[in-house]
C-alpha cells in the first residue's frame, strides 16, 4: 500500500495556544498521542476528523486528500470513528438507539454478530434500553466506544476512551482493541495518559507539548531514549517484541523467544509461533553481578550496560542495557549504581520478574 | 372645562372641523374618541369617561337611554349621511353602469349588522334588484372605512361609501350619489352622556352641532342636516 | 343557545386556518431558525429584526399595507398574478398568507432559542458517524430542538385562532372563504348580540383550553421523560 | 412632513407604555417560568394552557371581557374600587393591565424554554458549592436563560408596542391616557390621513427595527461569546 | 472527637439498580470508594450531598444530623466540596469567577494566599480568564478541583477527579491532597479507579459491587487480604506505615524504620522523625531464599510465609508474608513458589526494590 498513508500537517491559533504539527504515521496499528494538560491532542484529533474548521493545514488519509488548501472533505464523509473525550451519546437516544443511529450510518455493512461481540465485550447488553441520563459514568463511556466501533471507521480517533474505566474492565477491553488493531487494519489515534494502556496498545508514540510535536517514532525506539522529553515517570520501560517457543501447561506459563534471550511469562493462551509484546517496565528490572537461582525471579538475562543517566529524582538512575540487540531500561538508586560500579560496558545480569510482563 | 366626546369613525373628520370651529368661540376643550359605534357603545356601557357620543346610527343612542346611561331628552338626529358608490381609480365608466352590468369582480361594502351604511348599501341593491346577482362578489369591511380600503388598494373595483370619504378622497375616484328613496335614511344620533363631569359644556357642543356653522362643515363632508329629504 | 350555521361554517374554517398556517409556519420556520441559528452571515441580526418587525405595527395596519401589497398595484399583487395565482386578498390563501407573515416571529423565535441550546457537540457527533447535515438535522437536530417546536406550534396556533386584525383587513369577511370566528365574535360584540358572543368565546376558550393542556402536559411528560 | 403634537404624545405614551409593560411582564414572568420549570404540580400544563389562554381571543374581544371584569360591576373593578383603586378601564393603569395579560404568553414561553435547557447541573453544582435556591436563581439561572429572556423582552415589547384591539377597548383612544401610537395610525388610516399614517408607520418601523437590530446582534454576540 | 463522624445509611431503587449501603467512616483521612462501573459510587455521593432526594436513610455528619426520617438538609446548607465526574464548571463564568463564586460563598474566609496557592499547584493561572468552552479536557478538570478546594468544605466528595489528568501532574497534584488530609482535618470521600492514587491517598478502602458495600476497612487490612473482594489485578499490595530514621544527603536516600525492619527509599526531603506511608506492590516483591548483597535491589527483609493463594490468572500466587508484625503480599508465579518451597511458616527473604516504594 502507500507508504506514509496518515500525513498531517496543521496550523491552528486559540488566543494563548497555537496549534503547529507535522505529522506522518504508519498506516496501520495503533499511534499513541501522549502529552500533558493542555498540549494540544484533543485539538489535533478534532483537525484531523475535520471539526475544526479554521484549521489550515494537509490532511492524507489512506491515499485520499482529507484536507489541503483546496480540498476540505466534511466530517462526515472522512470515514473515521471518533470517541470524544467527555461523554458524548446523543441525549435523545436511549443506548440502544445510539449504537442503531452508528449502525445505519457504518461505511459497511454491520451484522448482528458484530453487534452481539460489541456489546457483550463492552459489558453494555443490560444498559441499552437506557438513556444516556441514567448511564454511569463509565457506562456511557462504553457505549460511547461501542458506537464508535460499530461505525466500523477507516481510521479511528480516540480520546483518552478508558479514562472513567475500572481497571479490571479495562483489562477486557484492552485485549479486544489489540486484537482489532491487528484484524481491521485500520490506523488508531489513541490518546491517553495511562502508561499501561500506551505500552499495550501503541506501535507509535507521538508526544506533544504546547501544540508541537516533540517527539515520534516507534514505540520502542521512543521509551527506551533516556532523554524522552515527555517525562514518563513510573512508566518509563521497553517494549519486545518477541515470538512464543514454548508452554509449559503444568504452571501456566509460555516463554517468548527474542534477539537476546527468552522471557517466561504467565500464559494466557497463545500459540507457540505467534508473536508477543512484552513490556518490561525500568522499575521492574534489578540487576546483578551474578546470576541467582535461588529467588523468585523467572527471568534474568546477560545484559551490557550502554549508558547511564540520572531520573528526575536526584537519587534514581536509568541504565539503558543492551541485551543481544534489545535494548533495555532499567531504574536503580545511584548508590546501587555506585555499589555495583556500573559503567558502559560492563556486563551484568538483568533480573526481570516474569510477572511484570505485560502481554 | 374639557370635555370628551365619542365619535363614530365615519364622522370623525368633520367632527375634527366642528371641535376646531366649537373651541374658537368657547373657552371649552374638546378631545375626540373615535372608534366603531359598537365599540364605544360598550365602553360607555363600562363606564368610559365620555360627555357626549355621536352614534352612527340610532339604535345605540336609545339604548343607551333605556339603560340610563344617557340624559333622556338629550337625543337627536345631528346629521343624516349620504350613500354613494365609488369605483377603482382608472375606471372611467359610471359606477352606476359598471353596478347594474356586474361587471366587476369584487363589491365592498360595510358590515350591514354593524354599520347603518352597510344596511343602507344591502336595501340599495335589493331596491335595484341586484341583490342576487351581487350578493357571490360582496366582500364585507367593518366599516365603510375598511371598504373604501378595499376600493382604493384595487382590490374590489366597486364600494358603498359615505359620501364624507368621497369628499376626502385623493385620487380621482368616479363616484355614484345613491338616490336616498333606494334606501331608508341615514340617521345618525348623539346623545348627552351621564357619566360626563361637565354637562355644561356638553350641553353647548351639542348645540353648537346643529350651529349653522357646524352645518356648513358637514356639508362639506357630504352630510345633511337631519331631516332634509 | 346554539350556534348558527354562520358560527359553525366560522369555526370550522378557523380551524382549517390555523391548522394550515400552523404547518406552514413550521415548514418555514423551522429551516429560518436552523439558517438564523447555523450561519456566520453578517445580515443574520438585521434578519432576524426584519421577521419581528410585524409586531410592532398594529395588526390592522399591517393588514392594511399587506392589502396594498397583495393588490392588483402592490409588488405581491402583479407577482401573484404574473404567476397566474391571481390576486389574493379575500381569498383563503390571502388569509393564509397574512397570518403566517403576522406570526412568523412567534414560531422562529424559540425553535431558533431551542436550537440554539443544543450545541456543537451532538452535531459532531453526528457528522464523525457519517450522518450529512440533512441527516443530522432530522434525526438529531429535530428531536433535540422538539421543546421549542412544541411553544411555537402552540404560539402559532392560537395566534392564529385569536388574531383578526389582519384577517379582516385583507379577508372581506366573505363566509365560508375569509370568515373566521374570531371575526365572527367580534361582529357579535360589535352588533351588542353579547350572548351570542359569550357563547362562541366560551367555546373557543375551552375548545383551546382542552387543546393546551394537553399539548402543555405531553411537554412536560417529554422534557422529565 | 412632521409629527402633529398629538402624534408626538401618542409616540411617547406608547414607548413608556411598552417600556412599563416589558418591565413588568419580565417580573412577572420570569417567577412564574422559574415556577412551572421547577414545580412537580399536577396543574402544571393546566396553568400553563391558561397563561396561554388569551391569545385564542380575538384582541378586541378579549379587551371586551377585560373591560367588563375591570369595569364597575366586574369581579375585577370591585375589587380595585375596594382597594381603593378605583376603576382601571380608560387609564393608563388598565392599559398596562390589559396588555400585560395579552403579552404574558410571549414572554413566560421561551423563559421557561430555557430554563429547561439548563438542565439539573448547574443548579446541584451551585447547590454544593453553598448557594441558596434564590443565590442560585439570580445567579445561574437568570444568566444561563439569557436567551430565553432577550427574546421574551423582544417579543413582548414589539407586541405591547403593535396591539391595540385590546388597547382600544379598555384605553377609550383618550388622548395622553390611552392613545397610544398604535390607535393613532389606526385612526389615520381610518381618517383616510395616508400620509400621516404612512409617516408614523415608518417611524415606528424603523425605530423598532433600529432596536431590534442591536438587540438581536448583542444576542448573536451573547451567545457565539 | 465524636467516635463515628459519618454515618451513613441509604436506600434508593432506580429500574435495575438499587443502592442498599451503611456505612461508618472516620471522621479524617481519605475514604477510597472504589467498584466497577455501574456499581453506584456516583450515586452514593449524590445521596451523600443531598442530590438525591429521592433517596431515604440517615445521614450524620461531623455530629450533625443531615438526613433520617423527619430531616433533610439541603445541599446548599451541607458543608461540603463536591468535584463532580463530568466537568460542571458554570458555563457562564470564565474560570476565574467559577473560583470566585466558591470564594464568595465558601464556609469560612478565604485568603488571597489560600487563592494563588491553589491556582499555582494545579497550574491554571494562564487559564483563568478562559470560559470553559475553550479549556481543555484536564484544564477543566482542574479548575473544578480548585473551586471545591476554595469552598473550604467541611467534607469533600471526590469522583475519579484525577481521571482526565495527566501523570506528571497528577504527581504534583496527589501530594497537595495528602497534605490536604492532614492539614484539613475533613473527611475526604475519593472515587477512583487508580490504585495509584488510591494507595497515595486512602486510610481507609471501601468497595461497592452492585450498590451494596462489600467490603470496608483501613487501607492495608483490606489491601493485604487476599480474598478481598474486588480483584486489584495489577495494584494489589500493602501500605506500610513507618518513621523516617535516617538520611543520606550524598545518594539522596532516606531510611524508614518500622515494625519488622527497615527500608531505603528515595528522599524527597522528609525529616527525620516524620511519618511516611511506604506502599509496596505485590509484584514488586520477590522472594529469595538467600539474602544478596550483589545486586540493585537495596531492601530485603527477613519475612515469614504466612499464606498462598491463587492470583486471577492460574499461573500466579500470592503469597503473604509477615516481616516482624507488618503482613505484606508478594506475588510470583506458581512454579516459581514451587521451586523455593514456599509453605506456611517458610522464612524467606523479602527482595524490595527502593524504587517501588512510593512516598
Ligand atoms: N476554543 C478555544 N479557545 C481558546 N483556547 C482553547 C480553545 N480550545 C482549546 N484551547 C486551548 O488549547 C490548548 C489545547 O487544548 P486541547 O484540548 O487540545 O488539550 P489536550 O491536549 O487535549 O489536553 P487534555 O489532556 O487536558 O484534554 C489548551 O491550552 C486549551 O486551553
Ligand atoms: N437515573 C437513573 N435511572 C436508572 N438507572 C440509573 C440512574 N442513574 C444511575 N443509574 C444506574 O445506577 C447504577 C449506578 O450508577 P453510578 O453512577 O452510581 O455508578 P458508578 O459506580 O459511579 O459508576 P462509574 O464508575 O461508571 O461512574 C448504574 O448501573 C446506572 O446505570
Ligand atoms: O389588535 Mo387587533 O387589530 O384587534 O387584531
Ligand atoms: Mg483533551
Ligand atoms: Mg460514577
Amino acid at each position: 500500500m502507500s507508504t506514509l498513508p496518515l500525513d498531517a500537517r496543521f496550523k491552528l491559533s486559540y488566543p494563548g495556544f497555537c496549534l503547529d504539527v507535522d505529522l506522518q504515521l504508519p498506516c496501520q496499528g495503533v499511534t499513541a498521542l501522549f502529552g500533558h494538560s493542555g498540549a494540544g491532542k484533543t485539538t489535533l484529533l478534532r483537525c484531523i476528523a475535520g471539526l475544526e474548521t479554521a484549521a489550515t493545514g494537509h490532511l492524507r488519509v489512506n491515499g485520499q486528500i482529507w484536507q489541503d488548501n483546496n480540498t476540505f472533505v466534511p466530517t462526515h464523509r472522512r470515514a473515521l470513528g471518533y470517541v470524544f473525550q467527555e461523554a458524548s451519546l446523543l441525549p435523545h437516544l436511549s443506548a440502544r438507539e445510539n449504537l442503531a443511529f452508528a449502525i445505519k450510518r457504518a461505511t459497511q455493512p454491520v451484522t448482528e454478530a458484530d453487534r452481539m461481540d460489541t456489546i457483550d465485550l463492552l459489558g453494555i447488553a443490560p444498559l441499552l434500553d437506557r438513556s444516556p441520563g441514567q448511564l454511569s459514568g463509565g457506562e456511557r463511556q462504553r457505549v460511547t466506544i461501542a458506537r464508535a466501533l460499530l461505525s466500523k471507521p477507516g481510521l479511528l480517533l480516540m480520546d483518552e476512551p478508558l479514562a472513567s474505566v475500572d481497571q479490571p474492565l479495562k483489562q477486557e477491553i484492552l485485549p479486544y482493541l489489540e486484537n482489532l488493531k491487528t484484524t481491521l487494519d485500520i490506523p488508531i489515534i489513541y490518546v491517553s495518559h495511562s502508561a499501561e494502556e500506551v505500552a499495550r496498545l501503541a506501535d507509535t508514540l507521538v508526544a506533544m507539548e504546547n501544540g508541537r510535536i516533540v517527539a515520534s517514532g516507534p514505540l520502542n525506539d521512543t521509551l527506551t531514549r533516556l532523554d524522552f522529553p515527555i517525562k514518563l515517570g513510573e512508566e518509563v520501560g521497553s517494549v519486545i517484541e518477541a515470538t512464543v517457543t514454548e508452554r509449559d501447561p503444568q504452571w501456566q506459563l509460555a516463554k517468548a523467544t527474542f534477539d537476546g534471550g527468552e522471557l517466561w511469562f504467565r500464559d494466557s493462551g497463545y500459540d507457540v509461533g505467534s508473536q508477543v509484546r512484552v513490556r518490561v517496565f525500568a522499575r521492574d528490572i534489578s540487576l546483578s553481578l551474578q546470576h541467582h537461582s535461588d529467588t523468585s525471579i523467572v527471568n534474568s538475562l546477560p545484559a551490557v550496560v550502554e549508558e547511564i543517566s540520572t531520573e528526575q529524582h536526584p537519587g534514581l538512575a536509568l541504565v539503558k542495557l543492551r541485551v543481544g540487540n534489545t535494548p533495555l531500561v532499567a531504574r536503580l538508586t545511584h548508590r546501587s549504581a555506585h555499589h555495583l560500579e556500573l559503567a558502559p560496558g560492563k556486563p551484568i545480569w538483568a533480573q526481570i520478574k516474569s510477572v511484570a510482563i505485560i502481554q | 372645562q374639557e370635555i370628551n366626546a365619542a365619535v363614530a369613525s365615519n364622522f370623525l373628520l368633520p367632527m375634527r372641523d366642528i371641535v376646531t370651529a366649537f373651541e374658537q368661540q368657547s373657552q371649552h376643550r374638546v378631545s375626540i374618541a373615535s372608534g366603531s359605534s359598537g365599540k364605544l357603545y360598550a365602553q360607555i356601557i363600562q363606564g368610559a369617561p365620555f360627555d357626549v357620543f355621536l352614534s352612527a346610527d340610532q339604535e345605540k343612542p336609545s339604548a343607551l337611554l333605556e339603560s340610563g346611561h344617557g340624559i333622556s331628552g338629550s337625543r337627536f338626529t345631528y346629521a343624516q349621511g349620504s350613500l354613494v358608490v365609488i369605483a377603482t381609480n382608472g375606471l372611467t365608466d359610471d359606477p352606476k353602469a359598471l353596478l347594474s352590468r356586474g361587471e366587476f369582480s369584487r363589491l365592498a361594502i360595510a358590515n350591514p349588522r354593524l354599520a347603518p351604511y352597510g344596511a343602507a348599501a344591502v336595501e340599495t341593491l335589493k331596491a335595484l334588484t341586484l341583490w342576487h346577482a351581487v350578493s357571490q362578489k360582496l366582500v364585507i369591511g367593518e366599516s365603510v372605512g375598511q371598504a373604501y380600503h378595499f376600493v382604493i388598494s384595487g382590490n374590489a373595483q366597486l364600494a358603498f361609501i359615505a359620501r364624507a370619504q368621497v369628499q376626502n378622497s385623493q385620487g380621482e375616484h368616479p363616484y355614484w350619489p345613491v338616490p336616498t328613496k333606494l334606501h331608508n335614511p341615514i340617521y345618525q344620533d348623539a346623545v348627552l352622556l351621564k357619566k360626563g363631569s361637565y354637562q355644561l359644556a356638553a350641553k353647548q357642543l351639542l348645540a353648537f352641532l346643529q350651529s349653522e356653522q357646524a352645518l356648513s362643515i358637514m356639508d362639506d363632508y357630504g352630510y345633511q342636516p337631519a331631516g332634509q329629504q | 343557545m346554539g350556534f348558527s350555521a354562520a358560527d359553525i361554517e366560522a369555526l370550522w374554517l378557523t380551524l382549517r386556518l390555523a391548522a394550515i398556517v400552523t404547518l406552514l409556519l413550521l415548514m418555514i420556520g423551522i429551516p429560518t431558525a436552523w439558517w438564523l441559528c447555523r450561519t456566520r452571515c453578517r445580515w443574520k441580526g438585521l434578519i432576524s429584526a426584519i421577521i419581528a418587525l410585524p409586531l410592532v405595527l398594529p395588526p390592522t395596519v399591517l393588514g392594511f399595507y399587506l392589502l396594498l401589497a397583495m393588490g392588483p398595484n402592490g409588488p405581491v399583487g402583479q407577482l401573484t398574478e404574473a404567476l397566474g395565482i391571481g390576486l389574493l386578498p379575500f381569498t383563503f390563501g390571502g388569509l393564509v398568507l397574512g397570518s403566517i407573515i403576522y406570526s412568523l416571529p412567534f414560531v422562529v423565535q424559540p425553535i431558533q432559542n431551542a436550537m440554539e441550546a443544543i450545541g456543537e457537540r451532538p452535531l459532531e457527533v453526528a457528522a464523525t458517524l457519517g450522518a450529512n447535515p440533512r441527516d443530522t438535522f432530522f434525526n438529531v437536530v429535530l428531536p433535540l430542538a422538539k421543546p421549542g417546536i412544541l411553544t411555537a406550534t402552540i404560539l402559532g396556533f392560537t395566534h392564529t385562532l385569536g388574531e383578526f386584525g389582519v384577517v379582516l383587513m385583507i379577508g372581506g369577511n366573505i363566509p365560508g372563504a375569509t370568515r373566521v370566528i374570531s371575526v365572527q365574535i367580534y361582529d357579535h360584540v360589535e352588533a351588542m348580540d353579547y350572548a351570542q358572543a359569550h357563547w362562541l368565546a366560551a367555546t373557543m376558550v375551552l375548545f383551546s383550553f382542552v387543546v393546551l393542556a394537553i399539548l402543555y402536559s405531553r411537554k412536560h411528560l417529554m422534557i422529565w421523560k
